[in-house]
């Protein structure tokens, strides 16, 4: 998927923060991607990364006490979405062109309301109910859209009576309801068992097969990314470190992090004696390291690591990384 | 083949629904008959996906739940109706390691009374000589003499794990009980951790029982595995010839499962269907029957028996295809 | 290196002391609670007259910013003319003396009980909460009724009766908090370690069961004096000669409208004690909840 | 749900048991309960009649089998103050007292409800410290005082509302008031902090990425959850309301059972006082009972597999 011709979302220079008493984190510190129609970007990196708070940003759902964005642009179809009120994010964004499906089935779901209820409720405060058909029947067949085994007669069960992989299912149903332009999936599987993961997996690509849709994918594993994603984003303390198409970021990572990432976790097939076992902390957020915030843990750390921020270089066509190993653009 | 550290035989545990009044009582049949033996200096590692009983057993392993039925042996002493001083024996013997670093810790101790507690229950050194093991112990768990002072909130989730381990070290156990030891830690934690737990087995011939769910993990830390189903055991054996051929079709399935950090790896379609049963009211026979691609007549009805797929090397899954080819 | 006795840890000092600033509030009901102390314990001295001394020829005199009134009585006098700062002075002793007593009976007896039906639970935990169902569905007023019927009301009658009745709601919260401590990792571990009941319970369950039995005791002190209030309001708590600020407001009752500061001034004695200490129970609660404290 | 109610059922028995168990053992308090079952100048004919009647030459136990085998056939001894049977007197005042409870938890959940959401929703603003220093206040002053203060400013000065007795809503206004204001402060923060934990929940979240605007995200899926703790409370509200009745019904002349129990205590008229506060347990027992059917209509999760 080399770059497309307009892109579905194009971000630049995110920053969102959270102020608390103890400090302002930095949690997204200047983050720039694009997304095409139709194609599955993977937000990969470890907690505390940002790359939640990336997601949130865009749905501008950031935490209610402290979070806001602090700077950068959120173009979606050419709107800005930091400029637009919460009002209209609500009645014209939310639910209808974006949506989201977050990481634990039995949270996702408001206990006291039956499935149909919750399903049925992007139809209604998006008008969006199928000509010709009624709202039951639309739900009816979201939820069959999802898989789900006889709808009509679980429309009116509580989220309590379905399994921890249906209830993901449902939450994908409420996702997808009114079709929107970009889903945003946040960790969808890493509650699930290794065996429904597959299968939530393969829901996702048809899904977007049928639908078109772009998917922001954000996971810590680096395995589940590999399976869906066409290219990858790696995340390290509120930037990117890396960017690419999925198969150069597994076959030739470029960054330090990346590397070390890929030789710290086992690999079914290929035992090897001792994992690669990255040193020290992540840094804080609070007040970043001037330099390469990897510099402290990275095996190839030089004296200008530590001193400024390394600018964001062309490894090859689509294949961006910030590290001051990568020679400047020729 | 040198006598077994741990004998398990016959272990089940059935949790009691209260069904109320009129409601009819059932119960959660946790764990069915599983045994197993663990190995000095082995590393045995039980697999399986959420509710198929591998805590349940760990858990009964540590004395902190009674089993319904069966025996547990630690040295070919019985631990399960051990009596007081058998049984405080044992605990200097056996120590463990759970998952949640931020729960394993008493928030309002100090480090060195956490690690110290194992030594003051056995009331074994007191004063400073105390002072010095528990400093010797965060040394070797790869943490500064002067953390002892300081309080678990001031530490990384990574570190606290060092702290656990390091007090599961302090009576120098002959076993250590690991519940998902690094499936809560961030991905570049987790192989300080593992091989600081493999360096720790070597310098003191210790002998680990695993719980897990990352199956790559379990390739990578595990000399022998456990695949457990439904609280119940499906196959047994040493890892590299469960891994290379897998017998039974639900660990074919799972490993076929296994998210491979490979962007051409596809999961092959079809090895397994459907959902997990409850454990309230399990499937007859084989309990895998329902999801299971190749399931026979004969699954949905009788439950299948432990069959080696080759002779000589101990590994075994109790499955009909195996038992129909070898007696056909 | 000294054994782990549960001195409270440092982190906790530390609390206290970060959180007085952030919230001023609990300076002024501190000081509030400890000027009824003071009253308490030196009623007399600081009384400017004696709480029962008659003086018909002053009765119904206003409040001294009122016109009328005299600097003699700061806050005017009742109708057999009884100083009423000094009678309110005289009832902060019956309030603290039934407070102490509440809290160490009923939080004491709540605090055992609810601890051993909470760690040992089955049966002995199904007769104590059918016991706690029985006394609550009583209301603590109508209990106190029935005894001050059989026996001459008194303050100790007001005492026991808050013991027989309190010590349900400190049972059946210590329960709940034994309860959820006991799933707890650390705790597992400990077991596992070898610790025997004792030194869980010394180590691991104690120190937050005092935090929260600290709170309730704040909490508890507005509610008990409330309702020793209401109990001598109703005739059936403190008998005269004692002063206490609901047998004051009893006597007022009846001349409601002549003099309005006598039915007014005891109950603002009343609410701003229990106010103070309810505000000392809700920061010290604040403090106590790490979920509630980094926000 | 049906084995849920059933065992609740069976509790509740068990408490009222309980309770008579304790009434009787406090009646035996005084040694010799003749004394108080009889006006102080009844004949000594009566007396040991009375005496024979109540078995007290019978064992402890034995005394409250027959106690308990009389209550269940509804005799609790005569009232000689109001010469008729204890229990007539007690189910003739009990509505009253029913109608002034049940309209001071109105008047309470009124305040709370409202108090606890906004306060929750506009967290640390000065909404929500209103909402809190209002509802400590009601916590500091006892209800009697809120009532006299109310007669002292409404019905004397203002004289807009009669200060006294019983009969038309208006005489319902201030007695609902003074009872109901007290477990305001406890309403509000229960729902306050359920609220809050709500609000910060995944399906609110969800909620909230789907579309749905704040007003039905905050009174129709948050709201929902955040009552369940207040309901399963409701039933210690109530009895709060029937002890808080005994004192507040002095005060507005109230017909109702706990001023009956009052006066029965200053006239000595023990029967009366046995089976006001024995049928206190029993209301007390019922409203749980009510409450607990009410939590399995609001929380689905008790509903089918309770």
């Amino acid at each position: 998927m080399t770059a497309a011709p307009t892109p579905l979302l194009k971000i630049e220079n995110l920053q969102a923060h959270i102020k608390l008493r103890r400090g302002t984190v930095r949690a997204v510190d200047g983050v720039d991607f694009e997304i095409a129609p139709g194609e599955t970007l993977g937000l990969v990196g470890e907690s505390g990364s940002g790359k939640t708070m990336t997601s949130l940003s865009i749905l501008r759902l950031l935490p209610r006490a402290g979070g806001h964005i602090a700077g950068g642009k959120i173009e979606l179809d050419g709107t800005d979405l930091t400029r637009v009120t919460d009002a209209v994010m609500a009645r014209d964004w939310r639910g209808s062109r974006i949506s989201m499906v977050s990481q634990d089935p039995l949270t996702s779901l408001n206990p006291v309301f039956t499935v149909g209820d919750q399903v049925g409720a992007p139809f209604r405060y998006h008008d969006m109910i199928p000509a010709g058909k009624s709202l039951r029947e639309a739900i009816v067949a979201v939820l069959d859209r999802v898989r789900i085994p006889s709808p009509a007669k679980r429309l009116d069960d509580y989220p309590h009576q379905f399994s921890g992989g249906m209830r993901q299912r449902v939450v994908s149903a409420m996702a997808i309801a009114c079709a929107p332009r970009l889903l945003i999936a946040d960790e969808p599987t890493s509650n699930l068992d290794v065996t429904i993961q597959v299968q939530m997996m393969r829901l996702f690509r048809d899904l977007q097969a049928e639908t078109g849709m772009g998917i922001i994918l954000i996971t810590h594993d680096l395995g589940v990314a590999a399976g869906i994603c066409h290219r990858v984003a790696v995340m390290y303390a509120g930037r990117i470190v890396e960017i690419g198409d999925v198969r150069r970021i597994y076959r030739q990572p470029a960054h330090p992090y990346t590397r070390a990432l890929l030789d710290s976790i086992p690999h079914l097939g290929q035992k090897r004696r001792r994992l690669y076992a990255i040193g020290g902390q992540p840094p804080s957020l609070i007040d970043p390291p001037p330099g390469c915030r990897f510099a402290a843990r990275c095996p190839n750390r030089m004296a200008i690591c530590d001193q400024s921020y390394p600018p964001s270089r062309t490894v090859a066509p689509g294949h961006r990384a910030s590290c001051w190993l990568i020679e400047a653009d020729t | 083949m040198t006598a077994a550290l741990l004998e398990i035989r016959g272990l089940t545990k059935h949790f009691p629904v209260a069904g109320g009044l009129f409601a009819a009582k059932g119960a959660v049949r946790a764990v069915e008959d599983v045994s197993f033996d663990l190995f000095p200096g082995d590393t045995f590692a039980l697999v399986g996906e959420s509710g198929c009983g591998k805590t349940t057993i760990a858990k009964m392993i540590l004395g902190l739940e009674r089993p319904t039925a069966g025996s547990i042996r630690f040295k070919g002493v019985d631990i399960v109706n051990a009596g007081r001083t058998a049984m405080l024996d044992y605990r200097s013997q056996a120590q463990a390691v759970f998952q949640d670093p931020y729960a394993s810790l008493n928030p309002r101790l100090k480090v060195k009374t956490i690690i110290a507690e194992p030594i003051l229950a056995h009331r074994q050194e007191r004063g400073d000589v105390l002072g010095r093991k528990v400093a010797e112990l965060l040394d070797t768990v790869g943490l500064p003499a002067s953390a002892a002072e300081l309080y678990p909130h001031e530490f990384s989730g990574g570190q606290r794990q060092r702290i656990a381990i390091a007090r599961a070290l302090a009576l120098q156990p002959r076993m250590i009980v690991l519940d998902e030891p690094i499936s809560a830690l961030d991905v570049s934690i987790r192989a300080q951790i593992l091989n600081l737990l493999a360096d720790i087995q070597e310098e003191f011939a210790l002998t680990y029982l695993v719980i897990a769910h990352d199956l790559a993990l379990v390739e990578h830390f595990s000399s022998r595995v456990g695949v457990m189903y439904l609280g119940g055991m499906v196959e047994y054996g040493p890892t590299e010839a469960v891994y290379a051929n897998p017998a039974h079709p639900y660990t074919q399935a799972l490993l076929a499962s296994v998210p491979r950090p490979d962007p051409d790896h596809q999961p092959p379609e079809g090895m397994i269907s459907g959902e997990i049963a409850s454990a309230l009211a399990p499937p007859p026979g084989c309990k895998f029957n329902p999801r299971c691609p190749r399931a026979l007549p004969i699954c949905a009805s009788a439950v299948p028996t432990r069959v080696s797929p080759r002779a000589g090397v101990s590994h075994w899954a109790s499955c009909h295809l195996l038992s129909q080819n070898t007696n056909t | 290196m000294a054994e782990a006795s549960p001195r409270l840890p440092r982190g906790f000092l530390a609390g206290l002391r970060g959180r007085v600033g952030a919230t001023g509030l609990p300076w002024v009901s501190g000081t509030m609670l400890l000027l009824v102390v003071v009253a308490a314990l030196f009623g007399e001295a600081i009384a400017p007259h004696d709480p029962n001394g008659f003086n018909l020829a002053a009765a119904f005199k206003p409040p001294a910013w009122q016109e009328g009134g005299s600097l003699a009585y700061l806050l005017g006098t009742d109708n057999l003319g009884r100083d009423v700062l000094s009678r309110i002075i005289a009832g902060a002793r019956v309030s603290l003396i039934v407070a102490a007593y509440a809290i160490v009976f009923s939080g004491v007896i709540g605090a055992l009980i609810g601890m051993i039906s909470g760690y040992f639970g089955g049966r002995v935990d199904a007769v104590i909460m059918r016991l706690v169902d029985i006394q609550m569905s009583i209301p603590s007023l109508a209990l106190a009724l029935m005894i001050a019927a059989v026996l001459s009301p008194s303050l100790s009658t007001v005492v026991i009766v808050i013991a027989i009745t309190y010590w349900t709601w400190y049972a059946r919260i210590v329960r709940g908090e034994i309860l959820s401590l006991k799933e707890r990792d650390y705790v597992a571990l400990a077991k596992v370690a070898g610790c025997g009941t004792a030194t869980i319970f010394h180590r691991h369950l104690l120190p937050n069961v005092m935090n929260t039995l600290l709170v309730l005791a704040t909490l508890q002190v507005g509610q008990v004096i409330i309702f020793e209030a209401s109990l001598s309001f109703l005739g059936l708590g403190i008998q005269s000669p004692e002063v206490s600020w609901g047998l004051m407001l009893a006597d007022a009752r009846n001349y409601i409208t002549k003099a309005w500061w006598t039915i007014t001034l005891p109950g603002v004695a009343i609410m701003l004690t229990c106010l103070s200490s309810n505000l000392v129970g809700d920061w010290l609660r604040d403090t106590f909840d790490p979920k509630r404290r980094q926000l | 749900m049906l084995g849920y109610i059933a065992k609740r059922g069976v509790h509740g028995l068990v408490s009222i048991v309980g309770a008579s168990m304790l009434i009787f053992a406090i009646s035996r308090l005084s040694g010799d309960p003749v004394l108080l079952m009889l006006p102080p100048e009844a004949p000594q004919s009566l007396v040991d009649e009375t005496r024979r009647h109540m078995g007290l030459d019978q064992p402890l136990w034995m005394q409250y089998l027959i106690f308990a085998g009389k209550a269940l056939t509804g005799d609790f001894g005569n009232s000689y103050r109001w010469q008729m049977p204890a229990l007539d007197l007690v189910l003739d005042r009990l509505p009253a007292t029913i109608q002034l409870a049940v309209a001071a938890l109105l008047f309470s959940m009124a305040l709370a409800i409202p108090f606890g959401v906004l306060s929750a929703v506009h967290r640390g603003t000065w909404i929500d410290n209103f909402g809190k220093g209002f509802a400590m206040l009601g916590q500091a002053m006892p209800n009697f005082w809120v009532g006299l203060l109310l007669i002292l400013v409404f019905a004397i000065h203002l004289e807009w509302l009669p200060p006294f007795g019983h009969g038309t809503p208006a005489h319902l206004v201030m007695p609902a008031i003074a009872l109901g204001w007290y477990p305001v402060a406890a309403q509000t923060r229960i729902i306050r902090s359920s609220m809050l934990d709500v609000l910060d929940s995944d399906y609110i979240r969800m909620g909230r990425a789907v579309g749905a605007p704040d007003w039905v995200l905050i009174w129709k899926y948050a709201f929902r959850n955040a009552a369940i703790p207040l309901v399963t409370m409701l039933g210690v509200y109530f009895a709060a309301m029937l002890g808080g009745a005994f004192v507040v019904e002095v005060i507005f002349a109230w017909p109702g059972l706990g001023r009956t129990v009052v006066e029965a205590v200053f006239s000595r008229d023990f029967p009366v006082v046995q089976a006001g506060v024995l049928f206190t347990s029993i209301l007390f027992v019922l409203s749980n009972l009510l409450v607990d059917l009410s939590y399995g209509v609001i929380d689905p999760r008790i509903r089918r597999d309770g």
